[in-house]
């Protein structure tokens, strides 16, 4: 008897789907008590289409090839001292900025993944996110050992982990993917899924790796990309799943547009920090926040709302303010952390002469105008030996735990000032997508741990800014303040042979 | 307002209220169109504390770096408190004057139009 | 400027990042201590799950069991996902080799059509089973606490699901890819009484809310059970009743479950030696697992070896729990 | 109708594939990136298995493409020979 072909979908079919059974001796919602209360309504897990067919052994496979490839990579750009070939040492900040603030949001997913591929109740979804989640604890290990090098070389790389639970800018990141952990499975399969995987990571990893390329760092550019080949899966995952929610009920649409409305703009407001690197932390750059913008968001993700719109589904009201903050984002961010960078573990610089003239070239309607002075104001103070760092502390806004630095798009010198008053306390937003988002579950966010508050309330090693510095572990000097006279500049000249 | 949880009982502890700031309450400062300042600030300060006090020991620390500090006339300074006009009276206290917990306090300066005339 | 590099000077400052300095020492690190130790974040977390109000996201008290360091799990393979899936690919060409060897040289249809049925009937249902044991591994994954042992149990999840699909191919090689005897099987699995037991007991284990006694359940007591049935006793069986042929197809789950023993075991014993409250708690699940385990197996393994196989595999597990120091 | 696009590193397989691809939709643009081909079509994009193959000149195998895969947009249709990326629209 000679065997019959089996094509891919039947053999996948019969691999996966059918290992699932009906159970007999316990109740099912025993097995799966999370499925209901977010009144997400599944009626047949049975129609999910599977996003992609790979099975274990293929998975093995091929992983294990792309594993073998990078790591060829890593050993060689070890042996080859590969961190003199970065552009200059000021490049080296944006990977640091990398480590600190995106990679410990990979672990956060791989447990948030891992969390939806035991929940959920069809076999098929659950499988697909358990490769997702263990993908995503590739990133996080990948990315560690890509930055082994570059630590051993570079400060502000060394206390990753510590400062991630504790340094203030970091919880902007750690909120982010808290958020969608403390939430239902299928909140976090919309929040992380399709709204951060399908709709916004080629906003953070497609700009991140070409510039790596652009600036000669080949050990972040050949784990990004690695990386990128597992969320063309991802991506395909989270399509599926917001397609099957809709499908499955009509009830489920006012849900999930919730959802969609909360988290892309949470990602888009984390996506805060790669408007900034983009923009100005890469000596040789790749293309402007805005043009990336408008390439992978409005571009792409303008065509698949145009698919969903058939399901109900509408872009959230507030792109029109995404759509005119392109323009400021990158310039009010990096602002911010110029003037906090005492406080940071990464440096930060004025831009050069060619870079404003960059800058002005791709905002032509808003650099000069508002923030070309604020570059000089800060090139003046340094000249006279009084770089720019702040005092006290930023008041922060509640939801996406960014400082309130973020103005009105009708008068963009005029800050973004919103509140809310829950049970007699009051509480202050950015903007209004991130008060809608506390109005519409305020339990959730008056527990928010806000690093401002935190230190204010003596959590943070108590005492004064010397306190807080301990607890944070960035030692005064080493990986905070103005690039210019850090040690790593010192380095960076010794090897270059510049005096 | 209602949040979907497994639990009908579900809440979150109110994670900055006023008990958990050793006496003292936030005060929110910002200074409206002076971006030299990246946000409004934060500072714990005693209820008690005079908004004459205010002005001479706080004002300083918040915004002393500023190149147009010394050229605000006080007396002709505007004030938002919590999104509402407001005019002091520079004798009473934080609490007299409604300056709550985690308020939000604005000072306006239409006659200083900030670095280069640029709202920095 | 210029660009020539002066080696001379090319010393690293640190060797490893802060948090492995601080428990190894400063010298070079492996890549298994930087992708493993101190990962999972531990401080300062933001909201209380809508799902479990009472703890926080990354919460040890998940587990009755208390560790000082949850890093002390340490994986005696040192598996992190790159030698992980290395490993596994290099199992699995040898398994896909075997594979196309069976179908090539038509060795499905040498095996005699009682023995086919008795696979059917008692072997590839397994495949559901092992449905249970990739939820059980994905359920401390994702509950559990340090990236030592979370890491582990998805590697064990995603291995457990791999086995799965292993049954499943051993059905399609013996009906010719008809997908029949797979059908078949699951009617055995439903309703088989040689199999209710051990559906029971899966599905029991699928209910339980502490994420350590769920690898009680399946990786110690279920899986030491199952192991020695399968990958020894059965394995000799099918030596000497002409069922060589099929023994290349299992030898993937035959190998892996040893590869995967090194591990659990080392799990079991650190978490018992590490206190009294530890190994009390351990053993207390233990008995109430190893009585439902009992139960469970004792129809299936009848039906595959005869009635002393149950009696076999036990003392199997009892040698295993004694070499830790349980003694139950 | 909206655009598809996909993007592969840039190394000797991809070149393959894109050739093959450039073959199968003959209204694909292909831009080089720095360290990646970007791919895009309107409305949709196939990747058949037997003109990667010729191209390649043996047996390729659809999930391989996985290897060099770095991003897509557009739902997937994947089977044996083919793997294709549309939009509804």
């Amino acid at each position: 008897m000679s065997p019959k072909k089996l094509n891919l979908k039947d053999k996948y079919k019969l691999l996966t789907r059918d290992l699932d059974w009906e159970f007999s001796y316990e109740d099912r919602k025993e097995a799966f008590p999370y499925e209901e209360f977010e009144g997400i309504k599944i009626t047949d897990w049975d129609k999910w289409e599977d996003p992609f067919r790979l099975t274990m052994e293929s998975y093995w496979k091929y992983q294990a090839e792309k594993e073998k490839k990078l790591y060829a990579i890593y050993d060689a750009f070890a042996q080859n001292n590969g961190q003199t070939n970065v552009t200059d040492a000021r490049y080296v900040n944006a990977i640091k900025l990398f480590l600190t603030g995106v990679s410990p949001g990979e672990h956060a997913a791989h447990l948030g993944f891992a969390f939806t591929g035991r929940q959920m109740g069809g076999i098929g979804a659950r499988v697909a996110a358990q490769m997702q989640s263990i993908d995503e604890l590739r990133h996080i290990q990948t990315q560690i050992h890509a930055m082994s090098h570059y630590n051993k070389f570079f400060d502000g790389f060394d206390e990753f982990n510590h400062m991630h639970d504790r340094l203030w800018y970091l919880s902007v990141p750690k909120s982010f993917f808290e958020d969608a952990r403390t939430a239902g499975p299928f909140e976090f399969m919309i929040a992380i899924g399709f709204s951060f995987e399908y709709v916004l990571t080629n906003l953070l990893f497609v700009p991140f790796m070409s510039g790596a390329a652009y600036n000669g760092d080949m050990a972040t550019v050949t784990f990004g990309f690695s990386a990128q080949s597992d969320e063309a899966r991802h991506m395909t995952l989270g399509l599926e799943i917001i397609k099957f929610i809709l499908e499955q009920h009509e009830d489920n649409l006012p849900i999930v547009q919730k959802w969609l409305d909360k988290w892309l703009w949470r990602g888009y407001r984390l996506l805060t920090l790669v408007a900034m690197m983009m923009d100005y932390m890469l000596p040789q750059k790749v293309m402007s926040w805005q043009e990336a913008w408008e390439l992978y968001f409005e571009d792409a993700g303008g065509s698949l709302f145009k698919d969903l719109e058939r399901y109900g589904i509408k872009m959230p009201d507030y792109t029109e303010t995404i759509k005119q903050e392109k323009e400021h984002l990158s310039h009010q961010a990096w602002w911010i952390f110029y003037q906090y960078t005492h406080a940071a573990a990464f440096h930060t610089w004025t831009p050069t002469a060619e870079e404003m003239d960059w800058l002005s070239e791709k905002y032509p309607d808003t650099f000069d105008k508002y923030y070309r002075p604020r570059w000089e104001l800060a090139a003046e103070m340094e000249a006279k030996g009084e770089r720019f760092y702040t005092t006290g502390l930023p008041q922060l806004c509640q939801t996406c735990q960014i400082p309130m630095a973020f103005t009105e798009m009708s008068d963009p010198t005029q800050v973004s000032y919103r509140e809310s008053i829950y049970n007699d306390e009051r509480f202050h937003f950015c903007s209004d997508p991130c008060k809608s988002i506390f109005d519409n579950e305020p339990e959730k966010y008056v527990h928010a741990w806000l690093p401002v508050h935190q230190i204010l309330q003596g959590n943070c090693g108590g005492g004064g800014l010397d306190k807080v510095m301990e607890y944070y572990h960035l030692d005064d000097g080493v990986a905070n303040l103005e690039f210019e006279g850090s040690p790593d500049a010192e380095r960076w000249k010794e090897w270059k042979g510049v005096a | 307002m209602t949040i979907r949880a497994l639990r009908d009982d579900y809440h979150g502890e109110f994670k900055d209220s006023l008990e958990k700031f050793g006496g003292a309450q936030l005060v929110y400062l910002g200074w409206d169109k002076h971006q030299m300042f990246c946000s409004s600030r934060a500072f714990p300060l005693p209820p008690e504390m005079r908004f004459q006090e205010l002005l001479d020991n706080v004002m300083p620390e918040a915004f002393g770096q500023h190149p147009e500090f010394n050229q605000i006339d006080w007396n002709k300074a505007q004030w938002i408190l919590d999104n509402s006009a407001f005019q002091p009276d520079h004798s009473k206290s934080l609490t007299e004057l409604d300056i709550g917990h985690k308020s939000l306090l604005r000072l306006v300066t239409p006659e200083l139009t900030g670095y280069k005339g640029a709202g920095i | 400027m210029t660009i020539e590099i002066k080696t001379s000077t090319m010393k690293p400052i640190r060797n490893t990042y802060a948090h492995i300095e601080r428990r190894f020492g400063d010298k070079p690190a492996t890549r298994y201590q930087e992708a493993t130790y101190d990962v999972h974040s531990t401080h300062n977390f933001h909201y209380k799950p809508l799902w479990d109000q009472d703890r926080e996201i990354n919460d040890p008290a998940r587990t009755a069991v208390v560790m000082g360091d949850w890093y002390d799990l340490k994986d005696p393979r040192q598996f992190y996902y790159g030698p992980y899936v290395q490993n596994r690919s290099k199992m699995q060409e040898t398994a896909e080799g075997n594979f196309k060897f069976f179908e090539k040289r038509g060795l499905g249809d040498s095996i005699d059509s009682s023995l086919r049925e008795k696979i059917i009937q008692l072997v590839i249902p397994m495949r559901h089973a092992e449905v249970a044991a990739n939820l059980n591994n994905m359920y401390g994954t994702a509950h559990g606490t340090g990236t030592a042992v979370t890491q582990a149990l998805i590697f064990e999840a995603m291995d457990r699901f791999g086995n799965a699909q292993y049954f499943s191919k051993i059905g399609l090689a013996l009906d010719g890819n008809t997908g029949d005897s797979l059908a078949t099987a699951k009617e055995h699995w439903m309703s088989n009484p040689a199999w209710q037991g051990v559906r029971a007991y899966c599905e029991k284990t699928l209910t339980i809310k502490d994420w350590f006694e769920a690898f009680i359940a399946q990786d110690i007591v279920l899986d030491t059970l199952i192991n020695d049935l399968y990958y020894r006793q059965f394995d000799e069986w099918l030596t000497q009743n002409n069922g060589r042929d099929l023994l290349l197809l299992m030898e993937f789950m035959q190998d892996r479950a040893k590869d995967s023993q090194r591990w659990s075991d080392s799990v079991l014993k650190v978490v018992v030696t590490e206190s009294e409250h530890n190994s009390n708690q351990v053993l207390a699940w233990i008995s109430t697992w190893r009585i439902r385990a009992q139960e469970a197996l004792e129809p299936l393994a009848s039906a595959l070896l005869g009635d002393k196989a149950l009696a076999d595999a036990f003392a199997v597990l009892e040698k295993r729990l004694t070499k830790v120091g349980l003694n139950c | 109708m909206s655009r598809v696009q996909i993007a592969f590193q840039d190394n000797d397989e991809s070149r393959y594939i894109v050739a093959a691809i450039e073959q199968d939709n003959t209204t694909a643009v292909v831009h080089y990136e720095p360290a990646m081909i970007r791919v895009e079509n309107e409305g949709s994009l196939i990747i058949n298995r037997d003109t990667v193959s010729e191209q390649i000149g043996m047996e390729w195998d659809v999930q391989s493409l996985h290897i060099n895969l770095i991003t897509l947009t557009g739902h997937i249709d994947e089977d044996d020979d083919y793997f294709k990326i549309m939009w509804n629209n």
